[in-house]
């Protein structure tokens, strides 16, 4: 039972997460052929490639969603149907993860990790410095803001790059619009809403977020602006729950002088991307068998605490216990009872590649370029969705 | 005059400070701890130098699961470099060869034909030839690594060899042709060991170019024969965790060693190479 | 019979034809001079023979075995360039034997004849060294020797000496001249340097655009060409002509050039030329001769300029209103500006049409 | 070449090829064609039946594999409504101009500069070479460092007391394109160097006797003389760059990413993104074929050039 | 006085003494020819007049004024390269024009001179083409033209004439010739050919290695070489040497070589030359006369091989252990291998001591 296993987990906190499947799957007497590849799209490039060229990997971590379904309908990629039947996997997954891992009903995918985006991390210190709550609105975030800029703190720490500007973008579309809007725009691309006044506010309130931001935020690492935040050079940073790895690696307890929050809402919601292993459409025995072990073990209650707690993420099992987590993960887990709750990510989850990059773009051309309206911003927005789709 | 001179040698000083300073800059970060790193600045010299940084991206790096450093993936690179290098510069020569030195009909279409090859990202055909490789049944294996590089050399190559044996008096070839050398005994005996210059500037550059390639050994390699240059995008490139730059800029250096090498031993032999009609001028 | 037979032979570039319908026969033995100024197609004539060039139309025998569609190197020919073109890379002894390894000679065959070959050319000591190290003459040594030691029937020579400064051309013609003798062969040599194809040749064809002007052997050439291409083309200085009509001046013809009457004193009058006729008077700067004044058939010429050479002096003159060049002996003394009689010697003289350039007498 | 011999080589050759025998060997211009053969079907496939086949996906909807059902245009039309498409576009027209022309102009000064009997000349043309050994990914990953406010030269100097320096144009989209021409530069500015001084080294020394001779001043000589004879080493340089700047894609990946946003995006870049992560196939291959016409505008008076210089005036 | 003068001019690269202690006086208006072989030094010197080199020690002066240390452009002087040296991408016109530009000379007059020269060599139409579109003969007219438009008052010229065609060298000859006479301007010309120094120049310096051999009018060195590098130097084909002893035959001096005894009945005896002395006979080629049969005076040799080159005949033959050529007139009928009774003219050889072999008579 040997199974090649392509991933872009290639940093050593990332690593040392999937150690703990990897021990699991060795511990069942599988036997793990590791091949990483740094970097999401150069690995899944590679995933692409040696599919046409006729040698994919048995075993591959994928973003589940629109990409992984045209491999699908292709034929390129099997299904772990029986191992998902033996494991109960639509009782204990959130309906919207298990209809994404599927493909013609069957499950082609075996989803490891919940992460969310919308989260809000911030310096205590900093706060209490400019003598600041941690805002529970954007109108609220912007008056908060304003003050610790008077008080010399940056009050926003963003990494200028593409992913992390849409997930500030996304945190304010939930945030000021709501999770039915935020459906509405991502989920069926609805032009109605696309064009609502809520989007015009959605776009003001970024724009106004532009000046909270140092000037060398461009290109910046997100790593980095986790750095400045954990300084107090800057008060918060909107990133996804990843970050809490830069929090432990700096010895600091998520909670205490970092604090954790979703970002600024009218309603709960959670952004949800998942990290998960699909399985290519292996034809002999030893490799199918390997694939199912892989499912199984994914999937495996124990290695899903294990796994999550040192990722930083929260297990996709809705039924393992939040004991063991820290503060942070617990209110993900308590958010995500909500099945209501349960949003999408844009960035490679629900949407097609192409949209979701193309959203990227858009998001990106009009947080950099500040000379762009709101309005402005909002039309490229409704422009580039429809070149797009 | 004595004053030009100075101005002279100001000029070329400053540019080989300006050309070597990145490349010390990375040779003494890779000589530093990581807490000298984060606390010095990046111009300063190592206060104490060590070679850990080195011997852990030579052997003992993390990437992924297994911590082995990148020498797996050197050895690679020379399997895959060697005869994708000999290939590529013996099927240039030779064409460049048979395109100038023979009167073949199309000779002047085809040469066309090849030199727009040269502008061809491979990137955008990246998509067929990875269907052409499967259908060699070569995906994933050195031997379709190597045809690729053989492919994506063969316009260089070619312009290299037919510009220089252009300038080669045809006379030459018509005294070969008497003593009845045929045409590969006329381009074994005669011809390649006169366009040794010439050899020498198409072996270095080729050999740049394939030891550094990344994207056709991301794509084209299987796990078994990555090439280093993918190992070090593996072991920088990741987004996650703090950067232990001492280790990057040794990995990154201890991959561009080979070609540093080269270009330290051999660059006499290149510019005489090019000075011989490699290029045209 | 080892010579070389073209029959019809044909060259065209596309619609440029270089080699127009040309019929030779060279026999076995000969020492045929191909002469003609540059591009006209003397090399390509020779390569077609060689086998370098394939022939547009027509056929060519080498000892009378058809060779029109053999590679070089079954055609029993060997070929030494202008240029040389040694191989570079090789030593002298490598050059030498390169043709041999490439027909599988044994090797102590190989060795014995390119010693002989060496010793012939007195190059033994420069065997092992570079052409690179060679000077101009022994790379041109060399060069034949790579020829010579492939024992072929038919030497094909193109321009071998005209890279080499004067003093060894005319050394390097005397031994080739000599080797000729020595081993008998048939050889073909193109020049466009007419002392060598002077002293050289047994035979010289003239060929000017692609056509044979004439053939035959070189004193014919010189005393007697074909056509003004052919006088101008051989003789240095070049031959003086002189426009003008044909005349009486006493009992011998004489040819009226302006006002001034120049006596042919030993020409014969032949039935075509009739007086009155315009003509071309080709005279050689050496049959023009300095006279007694007052002398019988002498005329005034004006010196214009005079170069001493060493043992000839040449004289460029004024003569009815034509400028010609005299060969006078180094020891006349010549003034300039100052009328000098001389006298042509009419039997030597040449006549052409001034229409289409033919010789008339 | 055994194969070409004679079995019976024989030292009369009269007498061994007579006509009858004819021997079975191939002619020398068959075997010239017959090694033309790879040469051949490496031209005509890799590059034109696949780029007819990129030229044919690109009027599909093709999305992540390549599917036939045909739109007409429909790509180029959103192609060219794409503002990064443009972006990208301008990008390569900024940063192609600013790497060849500082190239060109680095290299010859720097070619000048060594030509002039400088001492130690191997050893400075060894260090400006030194660069070119070193690949685009890591010549970006070098200059990301360097260039980093944080890290890079901007903290160093702010750390020797100059606070308010300031040297952050990879951070700024409107300047990280420039950032891209300085590590490209950078890294092929030796072979330009080599190309220049190579053609420098080839100039006729009397030119510069007579030069002395007529007393034109130096810079004069360069100016006005060596620098129009040099005109096929510019030609060739110009090439060699264009043919660097159109492929250009490690570069940009491992020094900005394309960032910030996509300011410093390129074509290649562009094309590689929509094939291999965008699920938009269709319009990289659009992407894919503009680029294509681009370099045929450049290259076609080049290789005009190149056939024009036949044998015969060489 | 626009002359040059080298006083104990030495150049030496490192420790090779290329030119060594060389004092020249060259006149104002003279046409100097350095004639040597290669590698002799002519290069160099020439380049030290111009300043292109500089010298190791030893003063030039150009019309009078030191110019040691001064630059090229500061020496009055011209120079024509062999390579013509023609910047290649500008038009004749702005060849010949540059110079004068940089001089700041008013465009007026830069237009003017450019015309006047362009009219002197014949150039005018010429003046907008590219260097590589013209002749060989037309770039060096080009070459000449740039130095003449910037009238120096000495021109430099390094073998000027040696990358063209025999044919074009002999008119090139001629023209220059006439420039100098119609200039009047000092000229320093570097040769290897003698044919070329002998036709132009009013004084030939023969060097080798670095050194002076003889500085005389051509005639001199013709008739008189100082030295057997001298007279082998000069001369096509070049100077017989025989090597012999001092005898009588008769009453007239003689030469014994080996068993033959050559009378040189036109030689006086002079005091130094004592009979049984060993010697060197030099002896040109047109100096051998064919003789009558039993002629006074008449010597016998067997000719070996000859050379008919059109209006003479070169007739190796054997004469004493020796090999020699003899200039005949092509009428003269020679048989190989068959006596020949020749006389040779005792006034006009060269004796030459065999051990430094300079001039004895
Ligand atoms: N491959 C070719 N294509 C077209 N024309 C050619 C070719 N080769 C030669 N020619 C033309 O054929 C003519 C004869 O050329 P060839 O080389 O035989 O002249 P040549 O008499 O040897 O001259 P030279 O004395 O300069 O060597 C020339 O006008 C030349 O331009
Ligand atoms: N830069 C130099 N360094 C050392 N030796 C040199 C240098 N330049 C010339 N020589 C030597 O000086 C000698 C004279 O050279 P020069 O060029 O003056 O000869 P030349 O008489 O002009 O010969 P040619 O007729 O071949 O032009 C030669 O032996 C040459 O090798
Ligand atoms: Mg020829
Ligand atoms: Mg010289």
């Amino acid at each position: 039972q040997t199974a090649e296993v392509l991933h872009w987990w290639t940093s050593g906190g990332e690593s040392a997460a999937l150690d703990k499947v990897r021990a699991a799957f060795k511990a069942k007497g599988g036997t793990w052929k590791d091949t990483p590849v740094a970097g999401g799209d150069n690995a899944r490039a590679a995933v692409v490639n040696r599919m046409i060229g006729g040698k994919p990997p048995t075993v591959f971590m994928f973003s589940i969603g629109k990409q992984l379904d045209e491999l699908a309908e292709q034929g390129l990629v099997g299904d772990v149907q029986d191992a998902a039947t033996a494991g109960k996997w639509d009782a204990v997954l959130p309906p919207l993860i298990a209809k994404v891992a599927k493909h013609d009903g069957k499950y082609v995918a075996a989803p490891l990790n919940i992460h969310g985006e919308n989260w809000m991390f911030y310096n205590v210190a900093a706060l209490k410095k400019a003598k600041v709550e941690v805002p529970k609105t954007w109108p609220e975030f912007i008056t908060a803001a304003k003050a610790l800029k008077a008080a010399g703190i940056t009050p926003i720490a963003l990494g200028g790059e593409p992913w992390q500007e849409r997930i500030l973008f996304n945190s304010v579309l939930l945030g000021v619009g709501g999770r039915d809007h935020y459906v509405k725009v991502y989920s069926q691309l609805d032009e109605a809403a696309l064009r609502s006044d809520t989007m015009l506010e959605v776009f003001k309130t970024v724009a106004a977020l532009r000046e909270f931001v140092d000037e060398g935020s461009p290109g910046r690492k997100w790593n980095i602006a986790a750095n400045m935040m954990m300084k107090g050079t800057a008060a918060f940073q909107f990133m996804g729950d990843w970050a809490k790895g830069e929090l432990v690696a700096a010895g600091i307890e998520p909670g205490t002088t970092v604090g954790c929050a979703l970002a600024p809402a009218k309603d709960k919601g959670y952004i949800m991307t998942v990290d998960a292993f699909a399985f290519s459409n292996a034809k002999d025995k030893a490799s199918r068998e390997a694939q199912k072990l892989m499912a199984n073990i994914i999937m495996d209650p124990a290695v899903q605490v294990a796994f999550n707690k040192s990722k930083g993420s929260i297990p996709v099992r809705t039924d393992v216990s939040d004991a063991s987590f820290d503060v942070c993960a617990k209110l993900a887990m308590e958010t995500l009872k909500d099945t209501k709750a349960q949003l999408a990510s844009s960035g490679l989850f629900g949407l097609p590649s192409s949209i979701s990059g193309a959203i990227d773009d858009a998001i990106s051309q009009f947080w950099n370029n500040r000379t762009m309206t709101p309005e402005q911003g909002r039309a490229l927005f409704i422009k580039t969705i429809a070149s797009a789709r | 005059m004595r004053y030009q001179r100075l101005v002279l040698y100001l000029l070329l000083i400053s540019a080989t400070l300006a050309m070597a300073a990145p490349i010390l800059i990375m040779i003494s970060t890779s000589l530093k701890s990581m807490d000298e790193i984060r606390n010095g600045s990046l111009f300063a010299l190592p206060q104490a130098p060590t070679l850990a940084a080195w011997g852990k991206a030579w052997s003992g790096a993390c990437i992924g699961a297994s911590c082995e450093g990148i020498s797996g993936q050197f050895a690679n690179s020379f399997v895959i470099v060697l005869p994708a290098l000999f290939l590529s510069v013996g099927l240039g020569a030779l064409t460049g060869y048979a395109l100038s030195l023979w009167r073949v009909s199309y000779a002047n279409i085809l040469f066309g034909a090849i030199l727009i090859g040269l502008f061809i990202p491979p990137q955008v055909t990246l998509y067929p030839m990875i269907v052409m490789i499967r259908e060699l049944g070569l995906f994933g294996s050195v031997p379709g690594l190597v045809l690729v590089h053989v492919i994506w050399g063969l316009a260089f190559v070619t312009l290299l060899f037919r510009n220089f044996f252009q300038s080669v008096p045809q006379d030459l070839l018509k005294a070969a042709r008497i003593d009845g050398a045929g045409f590969l005994a006329i381009f074994w005996y005669v011809m390649l060991p006169l366009s040794l210059p010439v050899f020498a500037v198409a072996m270095i550059l080729q050999f740049t170019y394939i030891w550094n390639d990344f994207l056709l050994g991301l794509t084209f390699s299987s796990p078994e024969s990555q090439p280093v240059t993918v190992a070090l995008n593996n072991l920088v490139g990741s987004q996650f965790g703090e950067q232990e730059y001492n280790l990057n800029m040794a990995a990154t250096m201890l991959t561009a060693l080979p070609t540093v090498l080269v270009y330290l031993f051999s660059g006499r032999l290149f510019v005489r190479g090019i000075a011989a009609g490699a290029v045209k001028g | 019979m080892h010579g070389v037979r073209l029959e019809s032979v044909r060259k065209a570039y596309g619609s440029q034809v270089i080699i127009d319908d040309l019929d030779l026969q060279i026999e076995d033995g000969e020492f045929l001079v191909l002469l003609g100024p540059s591009g006209c197609g003397k090399s390509t004539l020779l390569n077609m023979i060689a086998g370098l060039e394939p022939v547009t139309s027509g056929r060519i025998l080498i000892g009378g075995r058809e060779v029109t569609g053999l590679e070089p190197d079954e055609r029993d020919i060997a070929m030494v360039f202008q240029s040389y073109a040694l191989y570079p890379t090789m030593s002298v002894r490598k050059n030498i034997s390169f043709g041999l390894k490439m027909r599988g000679t044994p090797k102590e065959e190989i060795e014995r004849k390119v010693d002989d070959v060496a010793r012939l050319l007195r190059i033994e000591h420069l065997l092992d060294r570079r052409p690179a190290n060679l000077s101009g003459g022994q790379q041109q040594r060399v060069a034949i020797g790579r020829a010579l030691v492939r024992e072929p029937s038919v030497f094909l020579f193109d321009e071998p000496l005209s890279n080499l400064d004067a003093k060894l051309r005319a050394d390097m013609r005397v031994e080739l001249k000599k080797l000729h003798e020595r081993v008998g062969r048939t050889m073909v040599y193109v020049t466009h340097d007419q002392i060598e194809a002077m002293t050289m040749a047994t035979r010289i064809v003239v060929l000017d655009q692609g056509r044979i002007q004439q053939c035959d052997r070189p004193e014919v050439i010189y005393d007697q060409p074909a056509n003004r291409f052919v006088a101008s083309f051989v003789g240095a200085p070049t031959m003086n002509f002189l426009d003008g009509r044909l005349t009486r001046s006493g009992d011998c013809p004489a040819i009226a050039c302006q006002d001034a009457v120049i006596p042919l004193p030993g020409l014969d009058s032949a039935s075509e030329l009739k007086e009155g006729r315009p003509i071309v008077l080709g005279l050689r700067p050496e049959h023009v001769q300095r006279a007694e004044q007052g002398g019988v058939g002498t005329i005034q010429a004006l010196p214009l300029m005079s170069e001493p050479t060493g043992p000839d002096m040449f004289v460029r003159m004024a003569l009815g209103g034509n400028e010609i060049t005299a060969r006078l002996s180094t020891d006349e003394k010549v003034e300039r500006h100052a009328p000098l009689p001389i006298r042509i010697d009419g039997r030597r003289v040449s006549l052409f049409s001034p229409d289409n350039g033919r010789r008339l007498v | 070449m055994n194969a070409q011999q004679t079995p019976s080589a024989v030292t009369l050759p009269r007498a061994e090829s007579s006509p009858g025998g004819k021997r079975s060997r191939l002619s020398s211009s068959t075997a010239a064609k017959l090694a033309l053969i790879p040469a051949t079907i490496i031209t005509v496939v890799c590059f034109y039946v696949f780029v007819g086949w990129t030229i044919v996906i690109s009027m599909t909807k093709s999305r992540l594999l390549p599917v036939y059902n045909f739109v007409g245009f429909d790509q180029y039309r959103r192609l060219f409504a794409n503002d990064r498409w443009w972006t990208a576009m301008e990008n390569l027209a900024i940063h192609g101009t600013l790497f060849i022309v500082g190239c060109t102009v680095i290299g010859y000064v720097l070619a000048i500069l060594l030509d002039r009997g400088t001492r130690c000349e191997s050893l400075f043309r060894t260090v400006f070479m030194l660069p070119l050994s070193m690949s685009f990914i890591v010549t970006g990953a070098i200059w990301q460092w360097l260039l980093n406010p944080t890290l890079g030269i901007q903290d160093a100097v702010r750390d020797l007391g100059w606070t308010d320096f300031v040297f952050n144009w990879i951070v700024r989209p409107d300047r990280a394109i420039y950032t891209l021409a300085f590590a490209g530069v950078w890294q092929q500015v030796g072979l330009c160097m080599a190309l220049f001084l190579a053609g420098l080294r080839g100039i006729d020394p009397n030119i510069w006797k007579a030069t002395r001779v007529d007393g034109i001043p130096t810079w004069r000589v360069y100016a006005n003389i060596i620098t129009p004879m040099l005109r096929p080493v510019f030609f060739s340089v110009f090439v060699l760059l264009s043919a660097l700047v159109l492929k250009s894609f490690d570069l940009v990946v491992a020094l900005t990413g394309g960032g910030p946003g996509f300011a410093s995006d390129l074509p290649a870049r562009f094309v590689v993104d929509h094939i291999l992560n965008r699920q938009e196939l269709g319009l990289g291959a659009a992407g894919a074929f503009m680029m294509l016409c681009t370099i045929a505008a450049v290259v076609s008076p080049y290789i005009y050039y190149e056939l024009r210089t036949s044998r015969k005036e060489a």
